[in-house]
C-alpha cells in the first residue's frame, strides 16, 4: 500500500461547520450540500474547480451530518474523482490508538488529517472552504505561488466599501504583499477581502499547524490563529487577486440573490461553459413537462419538473411541481417540492420535499425572503411572512396551538 | 432479486426510419427528450437485478457504443460480469449483418457459456416500457415453464396501422392456465389479439441447447424456426405472461413521431418515468431558461434548452435554443439544434445539430412529418 | 436525493475493534486491513462474498485508524462497489446536531447508522464481522432466512470440541431453531460455533437496537445484550449450518495458520476459484523474479518480489525482496519486507515494510509464532525468539540499553 | 504538471511478428508478463500529467480495445478528457488503414480540434520504456521550440541487426543547443548515432495547421514528407531531447523475444518498473504457487502460475501451469498456456491459451525461436 504517486498539490475543502446563518436550511444537510441553481449543490463549486483545475486528490472535512454528504460524492465519478490514484475522500474525525478527537477549528481539522496529506508528499495545500459559488481556476494561482516563492497565498477579491467590514480583509503593500490581515474590521482600511481560498507551502503550513496545536490557547482557526501567527513572524504571504463571480451564500439573503444572478440576461454567472464546467450528481428522471395552461417567465426549469401554473423570475429544482393556477414568483424552489392547485408563492425559499398545500402563501412581494425548511408540509389555506422561517416542527406547533 | 442475465438483440439499420437510422440501429435512436430506445429495456433488465447484459450488434453500431460506453449509468461497469457489447466481426462466421437471432445468438455462444446466470431474456431492442420482469420470473418458476414468452394486448398503443404486414409479429392463443397453445407470425389478419414483445425468459443452458439444435438444422428465425415448431408439437412447455402497461414499438416514422407525443400524456410519462427508474447516458448541462417573450405549452423540455419563441405540443431534446419570434408546433427537435429568429417549424422532426436559419419554415403533414438529417442547415 | 433505490438487503460490516489478540499486527493498521494470503487483506473475504452474492451496498462501520481502510476501499471498484445506486461506504461516527459520540458496542454501531441504513428501505439487514476468512453466498442464506420466516439467522459452524468454549456457542433443537446462546462457555453443550454472520429481518432488529439504546446497562453489543433480549422474548431464531472453510485469524496462530492452509495440497482454501473470486486491490508492481542461485520449495510468491535465496514452505506477499544466502522458512512475509543476505525467518511473521538486516535471526524451528511489527527495521544480528513480537520502539530500547 | 494531450498511432499487422500480430495490433501485444507493449507509453503519458489520451486504431484493433476498456486501470475513464479510442472507420474518408501517420491524424482532425490541451505528445506504440515527459516539455518551452523530438543514442539494446532495412527508422543530427539541424530518414547506413524514438512534442494547434498543409498537398509519412523538409529549410523549429535509459522497439520475433529476456536483468527491471508505475488491465489471480518438486532459475514469473516442473531463463505470464517433470528453458510463455507433464520446451514462444501435451518437445534456436499461435493444443 505505499505504492501512491506523489502530488504536487493536493486539496482539502473544509465542509465543517453548521452553518447557523442559513438558519433551517442546515438544519437535517451539512452547508455544502445545500442545493443552488436548479441542479447543483455548493460543493459543485469547488470540486468542479478542482477538478478542471487538474487538483485530483480532494480530502472534505467533515464531522456534521456527513451522511448527505457522503452519499451525493459517492465514489467521486460526478466530478471525474473516482480514481485509483487520487480521488475524493470524505474525512470525519477518527480515532488513534486508544482517543480520539472531534475536530475543533479548521486548522485543527487539518491537523488531524496530516497523515492523509503525507500520503501523497504534496508540495502544496489547497486550502478551500465550501460556502462559496464561483469558477476559479486554481492551477493559475499555484503558479503565482510558486513563481513569488510565498509561503501562503491568499485569494482575494473587492467587495463594496459598505460590506468589507463583515469579511476577513487583506492589507497589502504594492507588490501584494499582505502587510496586515483583519477578520470582520469594524473601519476597514481595504476592501480586499479573501475569498476562503489558500495556498500553503506544505512544510510550512505542517510545521505551523504542530506549534499551533502545542498552543492551548488557541482556538486552532486558521483565520484566528494560524495566519496571524504568520504575519506576525514575518513569512511571505502574497494576495492573489481574482476578479470573477464569486459570491459567499452564507446566509439566506445572500443564497437566494445568488440563485437570480442566474436568471440576468446576461448571466452574472455563466453556468453553461464547455471550457469549465460544473459537474454535478444527476438525479434519474425525464425532462420537464409544461403543461396547456402555464405560463412561464424569465426562470429556469431543470428536468423531472411538472408545470401547470405561473412561475415568474424563479429557479425551480429538479422534480418540483406547480400545479395549476398556483404562482411562483421571485423565488428559489428547491427538489421535489410541490406547489399545490391555487398556493401562492414569492420572494421565497422553499426547501426540498416540501408541500406547499392548496391556498398557502408564502412570502410577501416586498419583503424579506421567507424560508419553508426541508420536508414540510405546509396545511392548507397556511401563511408563511416575509422574512419568516417555518419547518416541521413549527407546523406541527401550530397544528397544537390551533386546538 | 434473481441474478439474471439479459441479451439484447439490436436490428439492422431499418429503411421505414428512414434518414433517422442511416447512421445508427435502431436502438440508439434518441426518444423522450434525453433517452435512446435502447435505455428502457436496459433499464428494465437491471431494475430486474440482471447484471449481466449482452448487446448483440450489428452493422451501423457506433453511435449505440458511443451511448452505452463503459455501462457505468447503468451501474454495469463491473469486471465481473457487467455490459458486453457483442460485435458481429468479433466472430468469424459472420461478416457485418445477421440472418436471425437465431444467427446472432449462435455467433455469442461463447459468451453465453462463459456466463454464470441461471436464467436468460432475450429481448429485442425498440420497444419502449417500462416493467419489472421479476413477476414474469416467479412465474416462470412457478409454472415450470422451459420458455416463457412477454405479450400484450393489442392496442393503439402498442400497434402501427399496417405494421404487421411490414414488420414480423407474432400473436399468441394463451389458454387459461397461461400457456400457449398457438402462435401465428406475421399473419395478414391476426386471430389472436395477443402480440408478442418479442421477450423470452429461458434457462440458459437450455437456450444454448435450442439455439444450437435449430442453427444446426440451417434454421435463423427464432419466432418461425424455433418458438413456433416447439409449441405446435408442444415439444417444450412454452407459457406467456402478459403485460398490461403502455408499450410503444418503434419501428416507423409514423411510430416514432407518436411515441415521442404520447409522453405529453401525463399517464404514459407517469407509467414510463415513475414505475422504474429509467438511466441514459448523462451529459451535463445547465437546466433549461426561459428568457421572456417565450410561451410554452404542453410540451417537454429537457436540461440545457435556451427559449425565446414559442413551442406547443413538442419534445425538446438537450441543448436545443429557440430564438426570438420563432414558433415551433407539434415538432421533435433533437439535441443541439438550433432554431434561429421568426421561424416556422410543424410537424417536424429534426436530427441532432440541425440548424434552422432566421425566417426558416417547414410544415409538414401529422401523418408524413418532414425529418431532416443530422448536422444539417437550412 | 431521494431517488435512492429499494434493496432486499444489504450489508453492515464490524470492522471495529483493535483487534488487541493480533498485537502488534494491529498496532497501527485497523483489524480488516491485515494482509492475508500473498495479496489480500481480511476484509476482502465479506466483501468479495457480498459481491458475488448480489449484495451491493455494504456500509463498513469503523472509528478506529480508517485510513489505511479509507484508502484501500477507495471507490470500491476492485469489488464491483463503484456504484451509482449502492457500493461501500466507510462510516465513522459523526456529529448530528449539537453532539456526537463514539460507537460504544457492536449493536450501537449499527444504531448510530439506522439512517444510513433506511436509505435503501431494506427488508433484511446482513451483519458481518470483519476477522474472518471464508467464502459464503450469502443469498443462499438469506433465502433460507426468508423461507422460515425467522426474525434472526445466525450462520454457525460445527468446531472441534476441546476449542467450543473459546467460541459464541449456539444449542439448537431438532429444527434449527436457537434455544440458548452461550458467548464462550466454559463446559459447551454444542459445538456449534457463531460465524459473525447474522440476518435480521430489519424492523425486528430496529426495534431491538431502539430498545437496547435506552437501557443504560447495556453494552450495547450483538452477543451479549441484543440476542439475549431476543432469545428472552422468544423471537425466531434459526440457525444456519455452513460447511465450508472458515477460520477466525484473531489470534497470530491462527492468521499464520490460515495462510498455512492455503499452501496444503488440495489447498485447505481454494482462492482461484472462477465461480467466487476473491477480489483485492492489486499493486502496480511486475511479475516476481527467481534468481539464478534461489530455491523455492512449496510456496505461494506474489508480483513484484526478488527471491534469490531459500523459501521453504512460506507465503510471500507482493515486493518482498529475499536476498542471497538468506532462508525464509514455514513464514509469513508480508508485502514490501525485505530479508537480506544470510538472514534466517522460521515460524514467523513479518509485516509490512520491515527489514530483517544481513544475519538476524527471527524465529525457531519448533515453537510459538514469532512476530516482527511493520516498518521495523532489524539491526545486523538481531535475534527475535520463537514467540516474541518486536516492533520498532523495541528496536530503539535495544539500542538505547546496548549503549 | 502541464496538462497535455496525448495521442498514440497504432500500427497495422506487422508481418516480421509472424503469428503474434495475426490477430492483433503490435501494440496489445503481450509482453513482460503480464503487460501489452502499449501499457509503457500509455503509462508514461498518464505519468507525465496527460488526461486526454487518444489512440489512433487500424485494422485488427479488437484486443487493443478490449485490453484498454473504459481506461480504468489508467485513470482515463472520466467522462470530459479520457481515452478515446479512435477506430478509423468512423470517418467516412479511410476504409480501414491509413497510408501513414499524417493520414491517421487528418481523420481525427475533430478529436484534435475538440480536446483543450495547448501541447500534444505524438507518439507510436512499440517502443518498451519508462520515462517522464516531464523534463522534455521543460526544455520545450525553455527552448521555443515548434517541435521537440525524442531520441537516444544507438544501443544493443534499441537496434535491431539489419531492422533499419526492414523498418523506417529516422536518425537526427542534433547541434550542441539541442536544434536538430539534419535528418535521414531509413538510409542503409546512417550517417548519425541518434535515432528518433517516434515521439513527438508539439502545440496542438500548430500540429492541426501542420498536418492540415501537409495532407492537402497529398502527403502521408510523417518523418518524410513533414519533418524532414521543415528541418532541411528551417521552415520550423525542430529540436532534439536525448533520453539515455533503456528502450526497446518490437518490430520483429527476434526483437520481441528478447525485449522480454532483457527483463532477467536487474538493472532492466529497475528502469522499466521502479522509475514510475506501469499500469495495465487488472485480473484477479492468486499468487504463483510452486509446488514440491519445482526448480526455478532466472526467470520472471506472474501470478496465477502452478510450477512443478524446471524453468530457467523463461518469462512466464498470468495463469501458466508446468507440470510435474517438464522442463521449460529460454522461452516466453503467455497467459493460461498449459505446459503438461515431462514437456521439454527451448526457445520457443507460446501465445495465449496453448496446451502442450505430456511428454511434447519442441526445440527452437535463440536466433530463430519457435512460435505457436493462441489456443493451439500440440
Amino acid at each position: 500500500m505505499n505504492d501512491m504517486r506523489k502530488k504536487s498539490c493536493i486539496a482539502m475543502l473544509l465542509a465543517g461547520g453548521q452553518g447557523s446563518r442559513l438558519g433551517l436550511l442546515t438544519k437535517v444537510v451539512a452547508k455544502p450540500a445545500v442545493p443552488f441553481g436548479g441542479k447543483y449543490r455548493i460543493i459543485d463549486f469547488p470540486l468542479s474547480n478542482c477538478a478542471n483545475s487538474g487538483i485530483d486528490v480532494v480530502g472534505v472535512l467533515t464531522q456534521y451530518q456527513p451522511l448527505e454528504l457522503n452519499r451525493y460524492i459517492g465514489s467521486g465519478a460526478p466530478w471525474d474523482l473516482d480514481l485509483t490514484n487520487g480521488g475524493v475522500f470524505v474525512l470525519p474525525p477518527y480515532m488513534k490508538a486508544k482517543s480520539g478527537e472531534w475536530y475543533r477549528g479548521t486548522a485543527n481539522a487539518i491537523h488531524q488529517n496530516v497523515s492523509f496529506i503525507e500520503q501523497y508528499d504534496p508540495d502544496y495545500v489547497l486550502v478551500l472552504s465550501g460556502d462559496h459559488i464561483y469558477k476559479m481556476d486554481y492551477n493559475k494561482m499555484l503558479a503565482s505561488h510558486i513563481e513569488t516563492g510565498a509561503d501562503i497565498t491568499i485569494a482575494v477579491r473587492p467587495v463594496p466599501w459598505e460590506v468589507a467590514s463583515s469579511f476577513g480583509i487583506m492589507n497589502v503593500d504594492p507588490e501584494n504583499t499582505i502587510v496586515e490581515f483583519e477578520e470582520k474590521p469594524k473601519l476597514p482600511k481595504s476592501n480586499l477581502a479573501s475569498m476562503g481560498v489558500y495556498i500553503f507551502t506544505w512544510p510550512v503550513l505542517k510545521s505551523y499547524l504542530d506549534k499551533d496545536a502545542c498552543d492551548p490557547a488557541s482556538k486552532n482557526d486558521f483565520g484566528k490563529n494560524v495566519i496571524p501567527a504568520m504575519l506576525h513572524d514575518r513569512l511571505k504571504l502574497k494576495a492573489y487577486a481574482f476578479d470573477g463571480y464569486w459570491k459567499d451564500v452564507g446566509t439566506i439573503e445572500s443564497l437566494w440573490e445568488a440563485n437570480m444572478d442566474l436568471l440576468k440576461i446576461p448571466p452574472e454567472f455563466n453556468l453553461s461553459d464547455a471550457r469549465w464546467p460544473i459537474y454535478a450528481r444527476s438525479p434519474v428522471l425525464p425532462p420537464h413537462f409544461i403543461g396547456q395552461r402555464a405560463s412561464i417567465e424569465h426562470s429556469m426549469i431543470a428536468e423531472g419538473c411538472e408545470v401547470n401554473g405561473t412561475v415568474r423570475k424563479s429557479v425551480l429544482f429538479y422534480g418540483v411541481e406547480v400545479e395549476k393556477d398556483a404562482l411562483v414568483e421571485d423565488s428559489v424552489i428547491m427538489p421535489y417540492a410541490r406547489i399545490e392547485a391555487g398556493a401562492v408563492v414569492r420572494r421565497a425559499i422553499v426547501a426540498e420535499n416540501c408541500v406547499v398545500s392548496a391556498g398557502c402563501v408564502v412570502g410577501e412581494a416586498n419583503g424579506d425572503i421567507a424560508l419553508v425548511g426541508q420536508d414540510t408540509a405546509l396545511p392548507e389555506g397556511c401563511r408563511v411572512l416575509a422574512g419568516e422561517q417555518v419547518d416541521r416542527l413549527d407546523v406541527a406547533r401550530r397544528r397544537h396551538d390551533a386546538k | 432479486m434473481k441474478d439474471i442475465m439479459g441479451i439484447i438483440f439490436t436490428t439492422k439499420d431499418d429503411l421505414s426510419l428512414r434518414e433517422l437510422t442511416s447512421a445508427r440501429a435502431v436502438a440508439a435512436l434518441p426518444v423522450a427528450g434525453r433517452y435512446r430506445i435502447v435505455d428502457f429495456v436496459l433499464s428494465n433488465l437491471v431494475n430486474s437485478g440482471a447484471r449481466n447484459v449482452g448487446v448483440i450488434m450489428q452493422r451501423n453500431y457506433h453511435s449505440l457504443m458511443d451511448h452505452l460506453g463503459s455501462g457505468k449509468e447503468w451501474d454495469l461497469h463491473t469486471r465481473n460480469n457487467g455490459l458486453f457489447i457483442l460485435p458481429p466481426f468479433l466472430t468469424q462466421e459472420n461478416g457485418g449483418e445477421y440472418a436471425g437471432v437465431l444467427d446472432g445468438l449462435r455467433a455469442n455462444f461463447d459468451y453465453l457459456r462463459r456466463s454464470r446466470q441461471e436464467l436468460a431474456i432475450v429481448t429485442g431492442s425498440n420497444m419502449v416500457f417500462n416493467m419489472s420482469f421479476e413477476p414474469m420470473i416467479r412465474q416462470h418458476e412457478k409454472t415450470g415453464a422451459d420458455i416463457t414468452m412477454l405479450y400484450t394486448k393489442v392496442r393503439a398503443s402498442n400497434m402501427e396501422l399496417g405494421s404487421a404486414q411490414k414488420h414480423a409479429h407474432a400473436f399468441l392463443n394463451v389458454a387459461e392456465d397461461g400457456r400457449v397453445v398457438d402462435m401465428e407470425v406475421n399473419p395478414n389478419a391476426a386471430s389472436y389479439n395477443n402480440i408478442s414483445m418479442n421477450v423470452l425468459l429461458v434457462k440458459r443452458t437450455l437456450l444454448i441447447h435450442l439455439v444450437d439444435g435449430a442453427t444446426a438444422h440451417g434454421a435463423h428465425d427464432l419466432d418461425r424456426d424455433l418458438l413456433q415448431p416447439s409449441i405446435k408439437c408442444c415439444s417444450l412447455k412454452v407459457y406467456g405472461y402478459e403485460f398490461d402497461g403502455y408499450c410503444r414499438p418503434v419501428e416507423t416514422i409514423r411510430g416514432y413521431f407518436r411515441c415521442n407525443m404520447d409522453l405529453l400524456d401525463l399517464g404514459v410519462r407517469r407509467e414510463l418515468f415513475k414505475t422504474m427508474p429509467v438511466y441514459t447516458k448523462i451529459r451535463d448541462e445547465v437546466p433549461a431558461i426561459y428568457r421572456s417573450g417565450n410561451s410554452v405549452k404542453n410540451s417537454l423540455v429537457a436540461d440545457g434548452c435556451v427559449i425565446e419563441g414559442s413551442v406547443e405540443n413538442c419534445v425538446l431534446f438537450r441543448g436545443v435554443r429557440i430564438g426570438r419570434g420563432s414558433s415551433v408546433k407539434n415538432s421533435i427537435i433533437m439535441q443541439d439544434s438550433n432554431i434561429e429568429e421568426f421561424v416556422e417549424l410543424e410537424n417536424v422532426i429534426l436530427d441532432k445539430a440541425v440548424t434552422i436559419r432566421s425566417h426558416g419554415r417547414l410544415i409538414g403533414q401529422m401523418q408524413y412529418p418532414i425529418v431532416i438529417g443530422k448536422n444539417v442547415t437550412l
